[in-house]
């Protein structure tokens, strides 16, 4: 048993963390949260030339052929580095045909994604905690669909989106396509925002493996939002500890106050063991399919919740400033507040793990 | 005990009724909306319901301290759907610390356009260095001649982009006067002046709300000092006592439970309103029995002072508890709000409809609470410290006075 | 409105104070918990003389004809003492003998309770939180009735007993009469010890005023134990804060520690709350009765689990000391584990409060 | 990553299930049940099953440190339903502590009778003015010839009524000395001696388990001191990396959650098991990815500590992590307990009985957990330190030193 990163997977992370370094990333997400640009294609340019959107595709699809523990640890880079990318949709967009595809599918679809060429998102929900396939409600006429999804991230920009259909079925939209409209909202994560589709008699293309591909495109989701989760607590507490070691009050500094110390000492107390829950629930959904369901559920569950409190927390630690929309706290506490809800709330998934053991 | 009301409280609200009837809502040939509504409060004030601790002679309508009519007010005037007493600083704070430590001009100065609220008032006391450590503050005031010359920047000025006069925290004496807070002065300025400069600060939900404010050679009269020089300290920290502030946390508390009812009422779970769900209705109710400590705690704190009895230390503890049970709160509406959470306003989209607009902002705001006014280290300090008698910190200047002290 | 004692309250609470003052009582607490003394009778043989088992008994009947927030001042003083006596049982029998009896039987048995000549007790739960008249189900056959109540207080020295019986009904048993019997169990809270008493065809006698009264019964124990929670806590917290005050720990008092004097504050900030919400849960039994059942129910879910937090971190405060049986502490702490299980746990009552609202 | 067991471990497990299979239970002929388990353990020694980390000259099994191997020797003997390995005092934290730092002598004296449970352990570290700050012990030996004589007190010695020798941290140099804690040696002394007194201390559960031990002139040999005079701060400090440490907890929080989820399917509740009701069920998953969150950053310490690589600090947090989920556990039970909350054995009461006996128990020693072995307080100003780098504390002698050593 070795439980840690070999070295291919140190050398990935430590790449994808030098793309991603903070002085390089944080200017150009403050523009995208200034409303100066939408998302930052820059970036996303960048991770698609590293191979970022290559790395689950299998080889003969023209992929890496690696594995969601790969790419979790990708996700906790992004998490942590707050880039305004189109990561989530369009790896799960490309989870769903690497799982659910035909052959044909995924000979078709799958190099275009993984080259970056083409953009893909998912649409799971239907609003109202929708986000497990038996709740999925919109129903195909002949080749068509209609009906709303929402939460449907960077949907606006996307060319290609998976759709979650009834009976747990997933099909293939391509958004060019007529009977398909976007639209957009004030949403709360800049960096990752969410647009309803609607779709009127709009073309799909189901794929060919349903169920169990929609459950494992679900569950690939709560991991990787789990690693993103565990990537953004530690550096918004990394932010926190840099703080209070500067600001002074009543002529000391802030980390000299023990009620600020252990204050951000309950934080790590947290967060670092979710640090071994999101690379377990990477782990499972990777190795041990059987047991990924339970984990990816509590992962996700646990680590964002423990993101929010500790966003909160840091958030808290700052003062006023930490308040303002020109500090960046905020953009890691808006991060964690969406890594709670999309995909389900804590209290659903924790909820659903229950349903994979024998009480 | 007796939380009835007396005779008098019902013949006060059966007058205060009568009152509505014929005054709200007003003719339309008195003006627009607007115009209405102050011509209401107008005759409020002179009939004894608004304005009610300031005196007659700067346009209140100077009546006894009485929480419970105040109570009865509230009440009425909501039921009626009449407008209320507009609460701002200017009533809330300045003049309460005027009528005080004013000198007569300077009442009968800044009080009646206050009270009309043509003077609007903006807050100015922290500054980049001097937040929960306000003692630390560094903005100076110079009289040179008769005329105090001020220069320095303050922040979290709510309102500056707004409002034309500041009420704020100056140093006037030197930096080495000990204590420190020794050497700062309360002044009341005019911001319309080319030595002041207001840079509006973006809150976290988006919106505008705080000020930056840079005073380079500004000026004010040598009289814009109010209770004397050096002794802003104290003027600053007068106890607030009037009838509405005990209660506004707590009407606050009961109507957004109220609110948060109302979302679990429209949020569907497996088919069901969310409402139904046992857990749900045992997480509100934990609200509400928190909600009915607070109201009856300041009942009895009030009743107690009202008789001249000492009333414990609950108006002290009450922001902590409320923003305790805010946090609370939030944890139960962001799991009603489930995906709805992602958008600023989720109301937009006729599908997620259910009343949570405001629940997502909310959330946001939970957390300017813990930070505004003092944050909730700084009132455990306190609560430490003046409840339970514990020794100031050991750490930092307190500490640094507290060894010299027992040198 | 005047939401404060009167002179006479405030008179009554100086004198059970004196009664039950701190060097008095803590000998004859400790007594009892290391099994010298079965119950602290001296105490309430002070109590009684006192007149406070008179309080509520109307004066037609020998007694007070004060109302429950009489008697909720005096339990607050009784929690702040720990002191080990009746008094929960006998005053609910005897409450449910005013609410619950014709004129006959009230004229016939309060006036022995009143004068604390028989010692009274309460039989309610059958078990696994079946405090609620609704849960009852032990049902008289004919003139008696058989089965097994639990966790009744005192039950071993109470000479008769007020049993809730099937239908929300309440009837009185003698404790000497054939077919009743008590077993007596190893008990958490030794100021309190509860028994289960086991009824074999044992005489009844229905009181004539049923279920209202059963109700009001309950009401009236979650009303006084909501006052033992706040006398206690505050107590407690007043112990710690001495001993923060006087330990040293790494050369400095520990209350210097802002850790410390922070954790404090917060137990106070939960505790101060907790009286205005007693007070009003004993103000709505007496005078709002409509109100009662809500507010006794909040009352007693919120100042019961506030005290247990507040035992638990006191005792913590106090280091090792605070684990020991000579040291005081976890007197307090079980009573608090008492007080938030006898008559319902908190997650039932602010359930049962919810039947209240119009939600 | 993998987690799976690799062809060798596989090859342990069927050896381990062979040995079991052969050797539990033994034949009633070698003795009474104690006996059998005593020759079983004999044998898994033996074996290489048990005592691993000894060398074999002291009655050790000497394999290899695999913390993967132990978990599954854990598991077998589990599943066989065999004697384990007692954990106490003696193998967990004496040897260790004369493996790295004892003399030859020293080791071939105290460690094969310790393996052999012949001699039985207890800790002699607080005293009643130093519990968290152990620098400050004043129980003191003086090398008088020969011989140490010790004077002092020692409190929460844990089995100090049932057991002959005790390890102390013990100050053998002046008390002036700075650091304060460079004054304290490391002792290992036996209590069967006129110069010692042992007092029991009853915990609030009612059971006996501290000791106070009263040193009045007591005796030890010049050799009872390990790693040398005023080294007992370090060589008490030593990380202990033995196969068991780290999962032990773990394994004990994985059995409670068991132990609750059987808890919850014997209580009814509305005519139901309360283990189907929704909020039941997610509180008990939140304590599993608790558990979960524990093992698999404990394996992810391990790997990398077993390549060499910097492990993060996982070890530091888990005794905070595990304490917090204790509580956790200890809401949901008590409100599983209901009415058995208020009996120390509730199962002895039939109509009760659920399974609960010992949930009161873990409820009162809960407190305990967080108090022993270092206050959480302290834990936290530790994280703080050491983990995030903050500054030591502000007050007392640490801040006293810090400022002595800023002038």
């Amino acid at each position: 048993m070795k439980f840690r990163l070999d070295e291919d997977q140190q050398q990935l992370q430590a790449t994808i963390g030098k793309i991603l370094a903070a002085d390089r990333i944080q200017p150009r997400v403050r523009a995208v949260i200034d409303g100066k640009k939408a998302w930052d294609e820059e970036t996303w340019q960048e991770l698609v030339e590293f191979g970022l959107t290559a790395i689950i595709v299998p080889e003969e699809n023209d992929g890496m052929g690696l594995s969601l523990i790969e790419l979790a640890i990708c996700a906790e880079e992004l998490g942590r580095s707050t880039a305004a990318v189109p990561f989530l949709g369009h790896v799960l967009a490309t989870i769903a045909i690497v799982e659910g595809g035909s052959e044909e599918q995924k000979a078709r679809l799958l190099p275009g994604l993984a080259s970056g060429e083409v953009l893909g998102s998912i649409a799971l929900t239907e609003g109202n905690d929708t986000w497990a396939p038996a709740d999925w409600r919109m129903a195909p006429e002949g080749t068509t669909i209609s009906g709303r999804k929402r939460n449907v991230p960077n949907g606006d920009i996307a060319q290609l989106v998976v759709v979650g259909i009834e009976g747990g079925r997933l099909g293939v939209v391509e958004m060019a396509k007529p009977g398909v409209s976007c639209e957009t909202f004030e949403c709360l994560d800049l960096t990752r925002p969410i647009c309803s589709i609607d779709f009127d008699k709009a073309e799909v293309e189901l794929l060919q493996n349903g169920p169990a591909a929609a459950t494992r495109v679900w569950d690939a989701a709560l991991a990787l939002l789990s690693a993103d989760a565990y990537g953004g607590a530690w550096k918004i507490t990394e932010m926190a500890r840099d703080y209070v070691q500067v600001r002074e009050a009543f002529g000391a500094k802030l980390a000299e106050f023990q009620a600020i110390k252990h204050q951000l000492a309950n934080v790590v107390v947290e967060v670092e063991p979710t640090r071994g829950l999101y690379w377990f629930a990477a782990y499972t959904y990777a190795r041990m399919p059987e047991k990924a369901s339970h984990a990816v559920s509590l992962a996700k569950a646990q680590t964002t919740e423990v993101y929010d409190i500790c966003a909160r927390m840091c958030t808290e630690l700052h003062g006023g400033i930490g308040f303002t929309w020109e500090f960046d706290a905020h953009v890691w506490l808006k991060r964690a507040m969406f890594d709670t809800a999309w995909g389900g709330r804590p209290q659903r998934l924790f909820l659903r793990a229950t349903e994979f053991v024998d009480w | 005990m007796d939380l009835s009301y007396s005779e008098e409280n019902e013949e006060f609200r059966a007058k205060l009724q009568e009152f509505l009837k014929e005054n709200w809502p007003l003719p339309e040939s008195i003006g627009d909306l607007k115009q209405r509504e102050e011509e209401f409060r107008r005759r409020a004030t002179e009939a004894g319901y608004m304005m009610r601790s300031i005196p007659k002679e700067y346009g209140g309508s100077e009546q006894p301290l009485d929480f419970l009519k105040g109570e009865i007010i509230r009440e009425e005037i909501k039921k009626h759907g009449a407008p209320t007493e507009v609460v701002h600083i200017g009533t809330g704070r300045v003049v309460p610390v005027l009528l005080q430590h004013g000198t007569p001009e300077q009442k009968a100065y800044w009080i009646p356009p206050t009270v009309r609220r043509e003077f609007m008032w903006c807050q100015g006391y922290s500054e980049p260095n001097a937040g929960s450590d306000l003692a630390s503050l560094k903005t100076r005031a110079e009289l040179v001649g008769d005329k105090w010359i001020i220069n320095g920047q303050k922040i979290w000025s709510s309102g500056a982009h707004k409002y034309p006069f500041m009420v704020a925290l100056i140093r006037t004496e030197p930096e080495d006067v000990a204590p420190r807070h020794k050497g700062i002065s309360y002044f009341l300025l005019d911001l319309r002046q080319p030595g002041v400069e207001i840079r509006p600060i973006k809150q976290i939900s988006g919106e505008p709300e705080f000020n930056e404010v840079f005073f380079t050679n500004a000026e004010a009269p040598i009289d814009a000092v109010v209770g004397g020089r050096g002794n802003g300290w104290n003027v600053s920290r007068m106890l607030l006592r009037y009838e509405r502030a005990a209660f506004s946390g707590i009407n606050w508390a009961d109507h957004l439970i109220q609110r948060c009812v109302r979302t679990a009422k429209g949020t569907m779970r497996n088919g069901k309103p969310a409402i139904e769900d046992p857990a749900v209705r045992a997480d509100i109710a934990r609200l509400q029995a928190r909600a009915m400590a607070m109201r009856y705690s300041a009942y009895r704190d009030m009743s107690m002072e009202a008789v001249g009895e000492p009333s414990g230390d609950y108006m002290m503890l009450q922001k902590l508890y409320l923003t305790e049970m805010l946090l609370k709160l939030d944890d139960i509406t962001r799991d009603l709000l489930a995906d709805d959470l992602m958008m600023m306003n989720p109301g937009i989209d006729t599908d997620g409809l259910k009343g949570n607009a405001k629940w997502v902002d909310a959330s946001l705001q939970s957390l300017k609470i813990r930070i505004a006014g003092g944050s909730s280290n700084i009132q455990r300090n306190i609560i430490g410290e003046r409840v339970l008698g514990l020794p100031r910190d050991g750490v930092g200047v307190n500490a640094r006075s507290n060894r010299e002290a027992s040198k």
